[in-house]
């Protein structure tokens, strides 16, 4: 987005990483729409948008994750979206007055589990893919033990919201492009943004170059949770109350939109215009596979094979000298 | 003995065996009749295949690459055990070779096309999943009775889980460690350009590792389903994140071919034993699965600690 | 007399509200059970993920602890099977329920989910002689429990060949699984009548067709909460009509007690069956009454109910 | 340039042809997208010769290197060896086969790897039961060989050793031959990383291996190097050998010239050397070295401090606890102003691999580029070409990819970073390493009055020669400070003497 103030700078990269996961969207809904003939494009496109809206929302903390270096990955997603979501219905207790403390407690649930995953991170020195994974297994825990499995349902003007739309296209789908907006500002305008791509390079190098990398690593790692916290309390809204495996399908699905959408999984580079790209494409391959009738497992299998399909035409990145 | 101590190299190396040993004592204090052939037996049988699956994610974090496919493979090979192997052992074997080409395979897409391992196995991740559920619509089959027969052995005095992981330990260790060969294969995660500028083909080393890791996660599988005696498709998906935290406790790192096959096997077992502590501590429902967390928690905290006296030592 | 007897609960999942309920009741049965003298402890096990291996190894383990009986709700029907058999051979009592286990040794505690299936194209064929289209939402892929409840619903619509089922989508046994799959496909089906699903599944349909802003086909609900409470909205406003079919999280202490008959020396056969729990239009009313806000419909089970219960196996 | 044709005519006919060439390389060009890295290079190696290669930064020796070595098919051209024409299928083993060897500008050994296991990896033949003891005895006798008292146990994993060892380490594993040694050792910039009674070693090594009949390419930017161990000097430009003459009927001087320099004046050497008196500036940086040790570093104002002593021996580490107190308070270290870092081992200190040249040159500035908390691509922009300009980094467009920089030229970016930040203090770790001579000057000047504006630098070096621009000089060995020279005390004899103090002992 911002990257486009100037011409793009991505030496020996591929220069529009993101482009293909466009493509596979807009290729698997020309086959969907296809095969019906025409009916419900506008519909299958209506709802696409809105599912597409939560990956992109846990995508984008995934992606500021692991653009910091190889090895860095949140894995706690679920269950604090599990958590987060119970936290948030039970402080909005069915009262719209209440929504925005209760978004207030879904962020703030969320800030707790990312100072907790640092913590283990740099004071234990965890490895983060197992830190998180630990962390996870606690907060689910505590979303068990504070939740009890019970299901509290959003207040009425909060559930409209998330299911509203105008014009065919969701609030929720309007709130999430402005989120990308600030994000993609953050990550190419802001010395933060720059911060954690040169951390993603070479953390030593980006230390000995003034930047604070412990700070920009913490942040990173909350930031991450705070989104998959508001996802939680938005999910909620959206399906009607929470539930303690509504976070389950994001441990894959946030790292499947971060690097279909043409990160890099070996950091320092990623971009925000390829999350959509990504989070439509996954949903709309689903929906494809189950419009055509096709059993559960060759749509697994079909779904694993046009992954790699997409990303083995894409490339991966070239390596600037020999 | 002090000078070891202080050397940060050798605690690393240490950990692994320390942890283990610590977690077993711990055990033996709250349950002792875990302390018998039986007790050991039954504690550890199923880490058997943990442990060769955590082999097998060790070939592939060898070379700088994640598998985040190889639960739903093993789960894979677990049904063909129980379904094609016992029918037309030649088509099953057939099968699983065909599975451990299709990982060579690809180590050489990756290669060729310089692909994130991580997108490709979260792909195959899919694929070895939806085979399984085509081959195994609802959970059933059974394993030939010869393979429940051999890992169901009951080896004099110590129990087969452990003289298996021991061989497997060992051999992996010379292989990958002590080898000419193994080394080249190290040296391929280490710096692949120094090992291209030698003349040795990086394509070929890839290739290896992920036919390695196909070789030892059929292996895994067919373990798992010789004990269990019949398969699901979801029956291994667990293994993908117990395989890399074994190779993590173990003291392997993500990058740089820096690997301990040893400690692999142990981080294994010393994972499957915290899951048995769970057990024998009777802690409230609520809370087990956050004892899980807190238990690896502790374990990697006595890396930190040896980490620091590394950073104090440099 | 089983007063010094020891009986643990092995549980594979822990993370939806009909777990949560089925461990509330063990818990409340159970404990009164034990402070009454009946059993000396039983404890409840749950593993961190829904895996066939880690709770064979927690049997593994419960089996190295010495407890007299072993209740399991399995994650799989024959992936246990080999610690199920280490158990027996141990001269433990295994009882399996809700997730049986097919090993000869244990006993089940099982829900009858073919005619779970098909009792849903009974209902419908009822509201619908001419028939009509269905949506499927299945389960979790590769389970049992899904085949089965499949193979019901595709034998009832077999028998009932009005009735075409036009889609079937994965639903996963999770709400949101289920609504993001029917939204997915709703674009592009033809009306349909209704929509049969495995139980829980149905409230996230009924988000999908109001998103859509289709009407809303007779959707076969399970037994949460709010799917109840939706029902009442809708009965109330429209006069909405539907059934809801369920297990009963309490199951879990029918099981209890059968181990503890076992253990007693009683004579019991191996296959129990348990009716599932059905609310109809009339009985919706005294369903919510009894559902706590936000949990599940459940009915628990007393040491009578067990006597009577197999009793009824013996005939 | 112009006169360069004439020049390498005039170069090739005096000189007589002893024997038949042992590689010849005719008409080799290389373009690497829009930089036309090598543009016809025709070059005769001879057995029994040592050959220098000198050029500036980014002039395409390295490249010229990776041809012969086949790394780097050339587009046009050919190549023989021994008589042979091998142009077609050339390659790694092909290159191997004919006994071409080469030790890279970058390193390439395997760090996870010990020295024995990466002698493994050099030679293909070591393999079997026994290999260890082999390749042990292999390594162990060549780096005796070479470096006599080098002090490294071959059991030692390559990441434990001093960037300096590795350097040996990789020489010797190249000389090292199961069979057959090999016929054409290329050494690229080989003593970069050496201190000079290492290098000294090194090249004495060149001579014997020479005489014995071996041929050797060595390439170095330290001139004295190149004039006083090779029998030929081949000089490069632009992708071109410009000059080919006999070592002998080169110079100093002539050399610099045939690379396109102006001869380089040799500034300040003891104009002001009678400034006994040190400044009475605020010290603004003051540390002790860890491992202890009575002398405390301490650098004033607008001062520029010298670290000196063989490389490896805590040089390094003392910089960077300086650059981490100005962000941590530290116990070793007290700063007071802000600072910066040009690293030398420029791989994992200093360059963003994935970001254009720009990007590199003003991570260091974001801050001071900002605009309503945003940074301003404008002006960052601007920041960039003035840099460029004044520190002549050699390409095309700031936007291209870093790596597609010479090592050298990457190297002036990492110091135009320094120098374009707001620091106060720069800390500068052995930053001349493959810069050319030319941008060497340069960069003395620019540091020099970067310092009279009050700027203060902390500066370790392995030249001897870089010293003289400093005012102050602090000699390490084994982790402490053994010696602290003001500027008119500063003499070769007095840092080798502080060097190795304990081994004469
Ligand atoms: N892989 C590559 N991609 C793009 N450009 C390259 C590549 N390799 C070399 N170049 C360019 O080719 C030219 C020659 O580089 P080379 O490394 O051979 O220079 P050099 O003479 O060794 O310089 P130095 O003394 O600084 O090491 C330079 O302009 C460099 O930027
Ligand atoms: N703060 C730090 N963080 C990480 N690594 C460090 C730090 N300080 C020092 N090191 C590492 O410790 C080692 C010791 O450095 P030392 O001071 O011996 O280097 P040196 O004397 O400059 O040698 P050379 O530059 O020749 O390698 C270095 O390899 C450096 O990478
Ligand atoms: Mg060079
Ligand atoms: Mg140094």
């Amino acid at each position: 987005m911002s990257a486009a103030v100037r011409k793009p700078r991505l030496g020996g990269m591929g220069r529009m990483p993101w482009a293909f996961s466009f493509a596979g969207a807009l290729a698997i809904f020309a086959a969907t729409v296809a095969f019906t003939g025409g009916t419900g494009a506008g519909q299958i496109l209506t709802t696409a948008l809105t599912f597409a809206t939560m990956y992109v929302i846990v995508g984008l903390g995934q992606m500021f994750v692991v653009t910091t270096g190889p090895g860095n990955v949140d894995l706690s997603i679920p269950a604090t979206i599990a958590l987060a979501g119970t936290i948030a219905m039970v402080v909005m207790d069915g009262r719209d007055a209440l929504v925005p403390l209760g978004l207030a407690a879904a962020l703030g649930t969320g800030i707790a589990v990312g100072c907790f995953n640092y913590a283990l991170i740099r004071l234990l020195s965890i490895p983060p893919i197992i830190a998180t994974l630990s962390a996870s297994f606690l907060v689910q825990s505590v979303a068990i033990a504070y939740g009890r499995g019970l299901r509290v349902r959003p207040p009425e003007g909060f559930a409209a919201f998330t299911t509203g739309r105008v014009a065919g296209i969701p609030y929720l789908a309007i709130a999430t492009l402005a989120l990308c907006l600030v994000m993609a500002v953050l990550l190419h305008r802001t010395v933060y943004g720059r911060s954690v791509s040169a951390i993603g390079q070479n953390s030593r190098a980006a230390g000995l170059a003034g930047i604070r990398v412990d700070r920009v690593r913490f942040l990173t790692y909350v930031l991450s949770a705070a989104l998959a916290g508001l996802c939680g309390a938005v999910l909620a809204g959206f399906s009607g109350g929470s539930s303690l495996n509504m976070g389950e399908e994001y441990l894959l699905a946030s790292i499947a939109v971060v690097v279909v959408g043409g990160s890099s999984v070996s950091g320092g580079q990623s971009n925000v215009a390829g999350l959509w790209g990504a989070s439509l494409f996954l949903y709309l391959l689903v929906t494809m596979l189950n419009t055509f009738g096709v059993g559960a497992g060759l749509r697994l299998l079909l779904t694993g094979l046009i992954i790699i399909a997409i990303i083995t035409i894409a490339g991966g990145p070239k390596s600037g000298r020999a | 003995m002090n000078g070891l101590l202080a050397n940060p190299r050798f605690l690393r190396a240490a950990l692994p065996p320390v942890s283990l040993v610590l977690i077993l004592a711990v055990i033996f204090i709250v349950q002792p009749r875990a302390m018998s052939y039986l007790g050991l037996n039954l504690m550890l049988n199923l880490a058997l295949p943990i442990a060769l699956a955590t082999i097998a994610q060790l070939c592939v974090i060898t070379v700088n690459d994640l598998d985040l496919s190889i639960g739903a493979f093993v789960s894979l090979v677990a049904c063909i055990g129980a379904t094609i192997l016992p029918v037309s052992p030649l088509l099953g074997i057939l099968a699983l070779l065909g599975c451990i080409a299709v990982y060579a395979g690809l180590g050489a897409l990756i290669h060729w096309r310089n692909l994130p391992s991580i997108v490709v196995t979260l792909g195959m991740s899919f694929v070895w999943l939806g085979a399984a559920v085509l081959l195994l619509p609802s959970p059933g089959g059974s394993a030939p009775a010869w393979l429940s027969a051999l890992v169901k052995l009951k080896t004099p005095l110590v129990p087969f889980a452990i003289l298996a992981s021991a061989v497997l330990a060992l051999v992996t260790h010379l292989f990958l460690m002590r080898s000419s060969v193994g080394t080249v294969l190290r040296g391929a995660g280490g710096s692949p350009q120094a090992v291209r500028r030698a003349g040795w083909s990086l394509l070929k080393a890839k290739m290896a590792m992920y036919g390695l890791c196909g070789l030892f996660g059929t292996l895994s599988g067919l373990v798992l389903v010789g004990l269990t005696t019949s398969a699901d498709a979801n029956i291994a998906l667990r293994y993908t994140l117990l395989s890399i935290a074994g190779v993590i406790l173990g003291g392997g790192e993500f990058t740089g071919g820096r690997v301990s096959p040893v400690g692999a096997v142990l981080g294994a077992l010393t994972l499957t034993l915290a899951g048995s502590l769970l057990s024998f501590l009777r802690i409230s429902p609520d809370w087990q699965i956050g004892a899980q967390g807190a238990i690896l928690i502790v374990v990697l905290a006595l890396r930190a600690l040896v980490n620091q006296t590394e950073r104090k030592a440099a | 007399e089983t007063a010094d007897k020891t009986i643990a609960l092995s549980n594979n999942y822990a993370g939806n509200s009909w777990r949560q309920a089925m461990l509330d009741s063990w818990k409340k049965i159970t404990g009164k059970a034990v402070s009454d003298g009946v059993v000396k402890s039983a404890d409840a096990f749950t593993t961190a993920e829904n895996q066939a291996t880690e709770q064979a190894a927690q049997i593994q383990n419960m089996i190295l602890q010495g407890y007299s009986a072993i209740v399991i709700n399995s994650a799989s029907p024959t992936a246990l099977n080999g610690a199920v058999k280490e158990a027996c051979d141990a001269g433990i009592v295994v009882v399996s329920f809700d997730g049986v286990v097919t090993e000869p040794c244990a006993w089940r505690v099982a829900v009858d989910f073919k005619k779970m299936g098909a009792g849903q194209l009974d209902y419908l064929a009822k509201r619908y002689p001419d028939g009509g289209n269905l949506l499927e939402i299945r389960g979790l892929a590769g389970t049992s429990v899904d085949t089965e409840i499949h193979d019901g619903i595709a034998a009832g619509v077999s028998a009932n060949s009005k009735f075409k089922v036009v889609s079937a989508v994965q639903g996963d046994w999770t709400q949101t699984v289920a609504q993001k799959s029917v939204a997915g496909v709703l674009p592009s089906l033809p009306q349909v009548v209704g929509v049969v699903t495995q139980g829980g599944d149905g409230f996230g349909a009924a988000e999908a067709f109001k998103a859509a802003g289709r009407p809303t086909p007779t959707i076969i609900l399970g037994n949460r909460d709010d799917e109840l409470r939706w029902w009442k909205a809708q009965k109330d406003a429209s006069g909405y009509e539907t059934m809801s079919v369920s297990i009963a999280p309490g199951v879990s202490t029918l099981a209890f007690w059968v181990a503890q008959q076992i253990l007693d020396g009683q004579d019991v056969p191996k296959d129990l069956v348990v009716p599932f729990l059905s609310i109809d239009q009339a009985g919706l009313e005294k369903a919510l009454e009894n559902t706590q806000a936000g949990g599940v419909a459940n009915v628990e089970y007393s040491l009578d109910d067990a006597k009577k219960v197999i009793a009824a196996a013996k005939k | 340039m112009s006169q360069s044709a004439g020049e390498k005519q005039s170069g090739a006919e005096k000189t007589p042809s002893p024997a038949a060439p042992l590689i010849r390389l005719t008409g080799i060009a290389k373009s690497f997208g829009a930089v036309r890295a090598l543009r016809g290079v025709d070059l005769d190696i001879r057995a029994g010769e040592c050959l220098g290669l000198a050029g500036h930064n980014g002039a395409g020796k390295s490249t010229l290197m990776q041809v012969l070595a086949g790394n780097v098919l050339p587009d046009e051209g050919g190549l023989a060896i021994g008589g042979e024409d091998l142009t077609a299928r050339y390659g790694v083993a092909r290159a191997r086969a004919g006994g071409v060897a080469c030790v890279f500008q970058e390193l390439s050994l395997c760090p996870n790897l010990s020295v024995v296991e990466n002698t493994r990896i050099r030679q293909p033949a070591l393999k079997g039961f026994g290999w260890r003891a082999r390749a042990g005895a292999l390594i162990t006798a060549k780096l005796d060989e070479i470096f006599p008292g080098h002090g490294i146990r071959p059991t030692e994993l390559v990441s434990d050793l001093a960037l300096g060892q590795r350097q040996m380490v990789e020489i010797a594993s190249t000389f090292a031959a199961t069979g057959e040694a090999p016929r054409l050792v290329i050494l690229d910039e080989p003593t970069s990383s050496l201190d000079a009674s290492v290098a000294a070693q090194l090249l004495a090594f060149v001579r014997r291996f020479v005489g014995a009949g071996g041929s050797i390419i060595l390439i170095s930017h330290i001139l004295g190097e190149i004039l006083s161990t090779c029998d030929r000097i081949a000089v490069m430009s632009d992708g071109r050998v410009v000059d080919l003459r006999p070592a002998a009927r080169f110079d100093r001087h002539s050399l610099v010239e045939a690379m396109g320099h102006v001869a380089a004046h040799e500034t300040g050497e003891d104009g002001e050397a009678a400034a006994a008196e040190r400044s009475a500036a605020p010290v603004v940086a003051s540390a002790a070295t860890p491992k202890g040790g009575a002398i405390r570093l301490e650098a004033r104002r607008g001062e520029i401090v010298g670290l000196a002593g063989l490389a490896g021996h805590g040089q390094t580490g003392l910089l960077v606890l300086l650059h981490n107190a100005a962000y941590r308070r530290s116990r070793y270290a007290r700063l007071d102003g802000r600072v910066a870092f040009v690293a030398g081992d420029r791989q994992t200190d200093g360059v963003f691999p994935l970001w254009s040249i720009g990007e590199n040159v003003t991570i260091r500035s974001l801050g001071a580029l900002q605009r309503f908390g945003l940074i301003d691509p404008a002006r960052s922009r601007r920041l960039e070409e003035d840099w460029q300009r004044r520190i002549a980094i050699r390409t095309p467009d700031m936007d291209n990819n870093i790596l597609t920089l010479s090592g050298g030229n990457q190297q002036k970016a990492l110091f135009a970073r320094a120098l374009a930040s707001d620091a106060d203090i720069i800390l500068m770790d052995d930053p001349m390493r493959g810069v050319d001579i030319g941008t060497k000057q340069e960069v003395y000047a620019l540091v020099r009055a970067e310092a009279a504006k009050g700027r203060t630098f902390v500066w370790y070096t392995t030249e001897f020669d870089e010293l003289k621009s400093c005012d102050h000089i602090y000699v390490f060995r084994a982790g402490r400070i053994v010696a602290d020279l003001p500027r008119h005390e500063l003499s070769e004899r007095r840092i080798l003497q502080s060097s190795f103090e304990d081994e004469a002992a």
